[in-house]
């Protein structure tokens, strides 16, 4: 019997993980000791967040292995570090107001939020199969509890079953994946299970090809591609507006950075047993995004069957694999991050205290009687429909050049076809916000806090959209 | 530089609006005009400092912009879309004007007017593919805002028919524009967008031109919109404002046939010749269509909407006649329609304003009360007839004469069209403005106030003066035209060669050499 | 040495009887012990894998899913007496608030 | 040439009235509208005599000048200049439109003076003289395609003067659309001819004709018929007249000017313009020929039967016009402009007439409700009776001579059906013009009590005594049988010469180039062995004033000796009721024609645009809204069955992977 070897243990390589580590459990700590008033938390996790991005640069000689091949520094996990460290940020800020209106007890917010955050660092960064099921699951557990937060109501108690209920589910396929593949490579690690495929030495082959299917069961769950996605519109509803916010981008992100690197990284070699699965998955999944969305008349249940369809653009990006594809996936994330949180910002900032204004006609008219919120909703959804010169057009013409360059012209011509139907749907929103006479005076209470996370989404969609050059550059290694 | 600052002009004033109160509306619509009419004056010096000579594109400016990718801001204008943009900031300035009487909302209509102007004017200009299509986009916004804020009762299914349609064909244009990206770097080895180093340098074979005609070709048919495609302009025409019809007739239509001579012919010339009888029919369908369904609308708008499709379909059938005459004509005739249908489409709105309805049965005998707007509208029925001696003819002729060198049949079906042109434009006008008056309300119609008349009076000097000299206005597209006729037809000929393009000119100079002989016996 | 496909179609089985129970049970906290069951079939394949592939990894992996099961079950149940709070009930066929 | 570059004054003169006129009409008063509309043509007449005294002088054997503006239209090697050509045959058109049109303009004054608008009715009158010297003047096709357009619309406003009526209106548009039919098929001449020239301009097209249009062939027959087609559109020819006589409702003078003596001749004009190619093409002219015979014929019938003094005289005029054009047919160019010149003289001059008396008559136009006038009208009368013997071919007014030439021609260059048709189409037209004559100013008088006639104003009566004194003198152009005394002739020839000889041998040649050998050696023989028969001319006139004389005294029988017989002899007759309802032909186009295009549209839109094109489109849409609801009606909200989805959607990816592709 083999000694278990003694792991290479390369802190430095770990110090966002440990910086946030620590910055959540003094958030815990402070919650304990500080009066009524709040708001000190806010800057401390701020703060964190910020050292953590910073600590995401400890390492510069990228790729850094460490840990015996379980973790790794590299290009996508310090650029995707860093889209958690805004996506996280932007959702405290857009908490701040939220939790004061909705009575929320903020200190396990903040820190589950936190908490989620080194999730997704970890799953961003690790490159065995063990790390990643730990990612996911310390994400997974964090947003059980923050989607069913406001206690006191059902709708985000219901909300939060659901998405534990499915999650669980979920991840039991998953880790049945992961040991269908473990077991026909030996290894748990991402290297070692491409060495293995490439070299022929699996098992039966059977196994394997289920292992991945099982895989992209597990992963299209987190990342809601369909049909994998029924828990998202009711949980992205039931759940807080900047917690669905937050779940709309972070862990998707972080879902999608380790999809994207088990795919490309374990299993390029197979790539033809699970290229056409994808292909349907990306396909569907637009398709049927876009077209639920049509129907909505909630604007939380319109947003999350977007961020449905956008999960299928995104899937794209898997599907052409080249490192390409996974500077198009940062940039699309980033971007997505920006016009995400921008939109809900407008969401909250509608709500009021016993009314959230969530119906898509507690819209009408806020194009003229607050223009400013308006044009900047305006802006967001047109930059998620892909309009230039905005964000969200840069963006997927970056998806949709990484998929042409490989040869996918019918993926993308879907795609394209999906935008245009996409554009109906965020175009109905406008259609509301100018084109219908309103029923009432709109109160808006414009909370300072929410508005910089709106101004933060305009700055981000429209800077991306008219100059991505340098974060272009910073995206392509 | 210059070129920048005008195109960006309206932008720059439409975020001033922003800071004008909203109750101070003079103020709002005279600094809009104020902007509109300055970007319109400044334009003209485009004008004077174009030379005529050369087909190379002028006023150009070329700054990388997304270095990454290649893109870069270049653009420039040259004979194909010089006057376009000319009459873009005219019309511009002229739909501004006749907007004065907007109701609600009268700053953020103005802000989307002049942004609607830098989209436009963006696309016209645009030499880099990213580039274009960016505004090409980005003026669907403030357009679908007009006809959806300040339209008719059915404003939203037409502006969203108007978006959706639009967008359609243009995403498809990306993915192709895309696909040439990279083609364009495997064979030359350069990734860029710009469009004159892909048109002179790219290399294509039948069948990838034909699969990116196609995607182009959807995008601008659309625009145009060529028949089957065109139902979306009678929606868009009727429910939008009357600015908005100016600008959606006058400029937006001519996107698209625009983008089928910067784009198409030159990019895909073997696909072009290959889909010339295709789109020729189309064009030729479009064109008795067109007219055909005319005669039968009971709405003004309607009306001219449908006749818009028939005279896209001339400039259509212009353009793939591959000759100088169709192509001269087929631009000028952008520039005639501009005038004359946005023209109608005031006269339309101001009696709309006036009566709050726009159907035929409505009216009659106008031209006893309102005789000023009588002679307006006579002149502009005559010039969308293409009476010589005003603007639409010089282009319908150049036009027929051109496709009839080379396709005698669409060339025979497409006169035809003058025959139903005159049917519908004279029966409307009698039944508008002839005839004993039926409706009291009528009676007491006011004539055209001066500002309507300031807005009517540049058009209808324009009618004749092309109409009578338009040498100052195609004497700007001669060099390009023979650059763009040198662009297809080597490779036209390669394809067909029983060219017809030498067979016209042989009998010429026969018949002039035999005539001399004939002298001298 | 009993052969590895008996250890995977046990497994297998045990996982399929999970995933039925999530199918066709209402309460939600059968539902998830019936996920529970998915987790320990899994486990059931890791160790054999590990076992018959001489390595560790599986081990590691399995102590690793345990702690998350003990997690989870923390996390739900918590969840399903918040739910209870409001509702007062846990059948999961009373639960659609939220649809289409 | 300098004086030649008088030559855009005459346009300019007019237009310059037409542009005072219309804009300041209302403001400037009614006599001063008057003298700017009527100065106009004046001085263009006097332009115009300026223009002929230079050409009196033109060296004999060099072109004739013309003179450009500026180029108007210019496309690659397609250049189109804005010129006017002065040479004899726009010289005379030029002389009869601002001659009459001056005349014209004078009556006007006295005939519409009660009008309101007025000025408006002046503003086009002058617009139209602009229009119609373009259309002379011009040195290429596509100028004289701005007048032939202009004038048309021209025409088009003025007929719809009375814009109230709905008549008025409904003729207005049909003569611009079936003047537009033709001007659709002038148009493809135009564009055929630039495919086979390389140019438009008439000097170079004709002297190029003989050299590049094969004789006879497919191409000079196309591009001829083509243009025919226009004239007859223009020229209100079988099977485009139709809209000539609804044209009657406009105002009487418009009549006189536009449908009688200028506008509709101008499609005769044209194929003048055009000899040199019509020479080319034997089939063409035997087409103009026989469409020109038919119509003299078939319109005059239509006239005997017509009540309404206008229609009577329309239809008289598209009778005439048909001699012209048989003139052109049997290539007797020269007969045709001189008939042209003297029908412009009487025709005018009887429309005037015509409106003098309704002028006095308050708007009567029925001849039933006349009769007996002669006594009211002293001065109209004698000199309707002057215009009506001419046109009934009388020696020695001028229609005999202009009418006899035709005839003569058609007898020798043509054969014998050309000249049966022209003689009885004689025969009919003095019958039917002294029927009009004998139930208006003779016979009792049934004139409606309340109305008072009266003779016209001197303004109105002036220039009638003027056209008369035309009508009656205007035959001395072109006396024939002395040779060299035909100054028509001699003046039109240079413009006319063709040499045909040259044109066959051409043509041979061009045709062996092609492989194709073939000799016209005949039809050159035939052409060069018609001789000038002064015996057989003489016999024609004096067989032709005896059935014109015949036609007057079946006329005198049944209107004057026997008014009875005529109503007793029709009654009943299936044959009379099918001429009196102009063989039907209105509603022939009515029903074969226009119906099925507005119902054909109407399908056209309803169905296969709103339902079918915009259907699709809506389906579209239709469809994407019923996927979505379909995409969200999976969304039940019960967890067990999101589950279920999910594991089905597991097993349909195992499917799916298991597949090859």
């Amino acid at each position: 019997m083999d000694l278990i070897p003694a792991p290479e243990v390369d802190l430095i390589s770990l110090a966002p993980v440990l910086v946030l580590s620590v910055f959540t459990m003094l958030v815990m700590l402070m919650d304990l000791f500080i009066g009524k008033n709040k708001s000190g938390l806010v800057f401390v996790s701020l703060t964190g967040l910020l050292m953590t991005a910073v600590s995401s640069f400890a390492k510069t000689d990228w790729p850094v292995h460490s840990f015996g091949g379980s973790f790794v520094v590299d290009h996508m996990s310090v650029f995707f570090t860093m889209i958690f460290c805004l996506s996280s940020a932007l959702a405290i800020l857009l908490s701040v107001d939220y939790n004061k209106r909705e009575k929320i007890r903020v200190g396990e917010y903040y820190s589950l939020i936190l908490f989620c955050t080194v999730g997704m660092i970890i799953l961003a960064s690790s490159t065995d199969l063990i790390m990643i099921f730990l990612g996911i699951e310390i994400v997974s557990l964090c947003l059980y509890v923050l989607a069913g937060i406001r206690r006191g109501d059902v709708r985000s108690s219901e909300a939060a079953l659901k998405y534990f209920l499915l999650g669980a589910f979920a991840t039991g396929f998953l880790l049945y994946g992961m040991t269908l593949l473990y077991g026909s490579t030996g290894t748990t690690k991402l290297a070692g299970i491409a060495e293995a495929i490439s070299s022929g030495q699996t098992g039966s082959q059977p196994l394997l090809t289920m292992g991945v299917i099982l895989l992209v069961l597990g992963f299209g769950f987190k990342v809601a591609s369909v049909p994998f996605h029924m828990w998202a519109p009711d949980v992205y509803q039931g759940a807080p507006t900047p917690v669905t916010a937050f779940m709309a981008v972070g862990p998707k992100a972080a879902a999608f950075a380790a999809f994207f690197r088990v795919f490309t990284e374990a299993m390029p070699g197979l790539a033809p047993s699970w290229e056409m699965v994808l292909s349907i998955v990306a396909v569907i999944t637009m398709f049927v995004g876009n077209l639920g969305a049509i129907m909505q008349t909630n604007i939380k249940r319109l947003l999350a069957y977007s961020s449905i369809s956008h999960a299928g653009y995104l899937l794209i990006a898997i599907i052409a694999k080249s490192s390409l594809a996974s500077s198009a996936l940062v940039f699309y994330m980033l971007a997505y991050a920006f016009m995400t949180f921008g939109a809900f910002g407008v969401v909250t900032l509608l709500g009021r205290e016993g009314k959230e204004n969530l119906e898509l006609k507690d819209y009408s008219g806020l194009g003229f009687q607050a223009p400013l919120l308006g044009l900047a909703m305006t802006i967001f959804l047109l930059s998620l429909g892909g309009l230039p010169p905005l964000a969200g057009f840069v963006a997927k013409f970056y998806i949709f050049q990484a998929a042409l360059k490989e040869g996918y012209v019918t993926l993308v011509v879907l795609a394209v076809l999906n935008s245009a139907i996409s554009f109906y749907y965020y175009l109905r929103v406008i259609v509301f916000m100018y084109m219908k006479e309103p029923e009432g005076e709109l109160q808006i209470s414009l909370t300072p806090i929410t508005l910089l996370v709106i101004i933060i989404g305009i700055l981000g969609t429209v800077e991306l959209g008219l100059f991505p050059g340098p974060v272009l550059s910073l995206a392509h290694p | 530089m210059f070129l920048t600052f005008l195109t960006f002009l309206p932008l720059v004033g439409a975020i001033a609006l922003a800071f004008i109160p909203k109750e101070e509306e003079g103020a709002i619509k005279q600094t809009a005009l104020a902007v509109a009419i300055a970007d319109f004056l400044l334009s003209l010096q485009l004008y004077a400092d174009f030379d005529t000579t050369t087909a190379a594109m002028q006023f150009t400016m070329d700054i990388p912009w997304i270095t990454d990718w290649g893109i870069s801001y270049h653009v420039g204008l040259d004979g194909i879309s010089l006057l376009l943009y000319i009459m873009t900031t005219m019309l511009t300035a002229i739909a501004i004007l006749a907007s004065f009487g907007v109701k609600k909302h009268v700053k953020e209509y103005m802000m989307a007017m002049l942004a609607l102007s830098t989209g436009m004017l963006g696309v016209f200009i645009s030499l880099d593919f990213f580039l274009f299509y960016v505004f090409w986009e980005f003026q669907l916004i403030p357009m679908y805002l007009i006809i959806g804020v300040w339209g008719g009762p059915r404003r939203i299914y037409a502006a969203v028919k108007f978006f959706i349609y639009t967008a359609v064909g243009s995403l498809l244009m990306l993915v192709a524009i895309i696909w040439m990206y990279f083609h364009f770097h495997e064979t030359v080895g350069v990734f860029t967008t710009d469009i004159m180093l892909i048109t002179q340098q790219i290399n294509l074979d039948m069948i990838e031109q034909k699969w990116l005609f196609c995607a182009f070709f959807l995008a601008f048919a659309i625009k145009v919109p060529m028949f089957p495609f065109h139902t979306w302009l009678p929606d868009a025409h009727v429910e939008a404002p009357t600015a908005g019809s100016v600008i959606l007739a006058g400029v937006l239509l001519k996107m698209g046939t625009y983008g089928f001579l910067r784009f198409n012919l030159p990019l895909f010339p073997l696909a072009s010749v290959e889909f010339l009888p295709y789109v020729c029919g189309l064009a030729v369908i479009g064109i008795v269509y067109g007219a055909l369904v005319a005669m039968m609308q009971e709405d003004l708008k309607k009306l001219v909407a449908y006749s818009s499709v028939s005279h896209l379909g001339f400039v259509m059938l212009g353009i793939f006649a591959f000759n100088h005459y169709g192509l001269q004509g087929a631009l000028l005739q952008n520039i005639n329609h501009g005038i004359t249908s946005g023209a109608l489409f005031l006269l339309v709105g101001m009696i709309y304003d006036r009566r709050h309805t726009r159907l035929i049965k409505d009216f009659g005998g106008l031209a006893k009360v309102i005789p000023v707007f009588t002679v307006c509208f006579m002149i502009m029925t005559l010039s969308s007839v293409g009476l010589p001696g005003t603007n639409g003819f010089i282009g319908e002729f150049l036009i027929l004469l051109g496709i009839f060198q080379n396709q005698m049949g669409f060339a025979i079906v497409a006169t035809s069209g003058v025959i139903f042109a005159a049917c519908y434009m004279l029966w409307m006008f009698q039944r508008v403005m002839f005839l004993e008056i039926k409706h009291p309300e009528n009676e007491k119609l006011t004539d055209m106030t001066p500002r309507e008349l300031c807005t009517m009076i540049p058009l209808i000097i324009f009618v004749f003066w092309i109409g009578f000299y338009p040498k100052p206005f195609t004497k700007t597209f001669d060099a390009s035209i023979e650059h763009l006729i040198t662009q297809v037809e080597p490779k036209k000929t390669h394809e067909s060669p029983g060219g017809h393009h030498a067979a016209v000119a042989t009998p010429v100079k026969m018949a002039k050499a035999e005539a001399g002989l004939h002298e001298t016996h | 040495m009993v052969p590895l496909s008996h250890y995977l179609i046990l497994s297998a089985t045990l996982f399929s009887i999970g995933v039925l129970g999530v199918l066709i049970r209402r309460n939600a906290i059968v539902v998830f012990m019936c996920v529970e069951i998915m987790l320990n079939a899994v486990n059931i394949s890791l160790i054999a894998f590990d076992r018959y592939l001489n390595q560790h990894d599986g081990q590691i992996f399995s102590f690793m899913v345990m702690c998350v099961a003990a997690a989870e079950v923390s996390v739900g149940l918590a969840i399903v007496i918040s739910l209870f709070r409001n509702k007062a009930t846990v059948n999961l066929d009373e639960l659609n608030l939220m649809k289409w | 040439m300098s004086f030649v570059n008088l030559a855009f004054l005459v346009p300019l003169f007019p237009l310059i009235g037409s542009i005072i006129n219309g804009f300041f009409g209302l403001k400037i008063g009614k006599d001063r509208v008057s003298w700017v509309a009527c100065t106009g043509p004046v001085l263009s007449f006097i332009v115009t005599l300026v223009l002929f005294a230079g050409t009196l002088f033109h060296t004999a054997g060099t072109p004739y000048p013309e003179q450009s503006l500026f180029t108007w239209i210019s496309a690659g090697n397609f250049h189109v200049d804005f010129g006017f050509q002065i040479d004899p045959l726009s010289l005379v058109m030029m002389m009869v439109v601002t001659g009459v049109g001056s005349i014209i303009h004078i009556y006007s004054i006295g005939y519409m003076h009660e009008e309101y608008s007025y000025y408006r009715y002046f503003a086009y009158l002058n617009l139209f003289l602009f229009s119609m010297l373009l259309l002379v003047m011009g040195n290429n096709f596509l100028v004289m395609f701005i007048g032939w357009e202009g004038v048309g619309v021209c025409s088009y406003f003025l007929i719809g003067y009375y814009f109230e009526k709905k008549s008025a209106c409904d003729a207005g548009v049909k003569a611009f659309v079936v003047n537009r039919v033709g001007d659709f098929a002038f148009l493809l001449g135009i564009f055929g001819i630039f495919k086979m020239f390389g140019t438009i301009d008439f000097t170079e097209v004709m002297l190029a004709a003989p050299t590049t249009l094969i004789y006879n062939s497919e191409a000079a027959t196309l591009i001829t018929l083509a243009l025919f087609v226009g004239a007859t559109g223009k020229s209100a020819q079988i099977p485009l007249y139709t809209w000539l006589p609804d044209a009657m409702e406009g105002p009487t003078p418009v009549s006189a000017l536009i449908h009688a003596a200028t506008m509709v001749t101008a499609g005769v004009y044209m194929v003048v313009r055009c000899s040199a190619l019509f020479n080319l093409a034997p089939l063409t002219m035997m087409i103009i020929a026989l469409v020109g015979g038919g119509t003299a014929l078939f319109a005059a019938t239509i006239g005997c039967t017509q009540w309404d003094i206008k229609r009577v005289l329309a239809y008289s005029t598209v009778s005439q016009i048909g001699y012209m054009f048989l003139a052109c047919g049997v290539g007797a160019y020269t007969a045709a402009i001189f008939h042209l010149v003297t029908h412009a003289f009487f025709k005018a001059c009887l429309f005037l007439g015509s409106g003098s008396v309704i002028h006095g008559m308050h708007h009567e136009q029925d001849i039933r409700k006349m009769g007996g006038l002669k006594d009211h009208f002293p001065i109209t009368y004698v000199t309707f009776l002057v215009s009506t013997i001419a046109i009934a071919g009388i020696f020695p007014f001028s229609g005999f001579f202009s009418k006899d030439e035709i005839l003569y021609h058609a007898l020798m260059d043509g054969n014998v059906i050309y000249w049966g048709m022209g003689i009885s189409g004689a025969f009919i037209t003095a019958f039917y013009m002294f029927r009009l004559v004998f139930l208006t100013f003779h016979g009792p008088s049934n004139v409606d009590p309340h109305v008072h006639p009266h003779e016209s104003p001197k303004v109105m009566t002036l220039p009638l005594i003027i056209l008369a004194f035309l009508a009656l003198t205007g035959g001395l152009l072109g006396i024939p049988l002395i040779h060299g005394w035909h100054i028509l002739h001699n003046w039109l020839e240079p413009v006319l010469a063709f040499d045909l000889e040259t044109a066959l041998h051409a043509s041979e040649r061009m045709l062996a180039e092609h492989g194709h050998h073939t000799s016209f050696a005949e039809v050159l023989h035939k052409a060069q062995h018609t001789s000038h028969n002064i015996w057989l001319e003489i016999t024609l006139m004096v067989f032709s004033v005896g059935v014109a004389l015949a036609g007057i005294a079946t006329a005198w029988f049944f209107y004057i000796k026997r008014p009875e017989l005529p109503g007793k002899l029709v009654k009943g007759q299936w044959g009379f009721n099918l001429v009196e309802n102009k063989y039907y032909v209105d509603e022939l186009y009515d029903e074969t024609i226009v119906k099925p295009i507005v119902k054909g549209s109407d399908m056209l839109w309803k169905q296969a645009d709103v339902r079918g094109v915009d259907g699709a489109v809506n389906g579209v849409a239709w469809v994407i809204s019923f996927l979505s609801k379909i995409a969200s009606s999976f969304q039940s909200g019960f967890v067990r069955n999101y589950a279920l989805i999910m594991v089905v959607g597991f097993i349909f990816l195992m499917i799916v992977s298991q597949m090859e592709f």
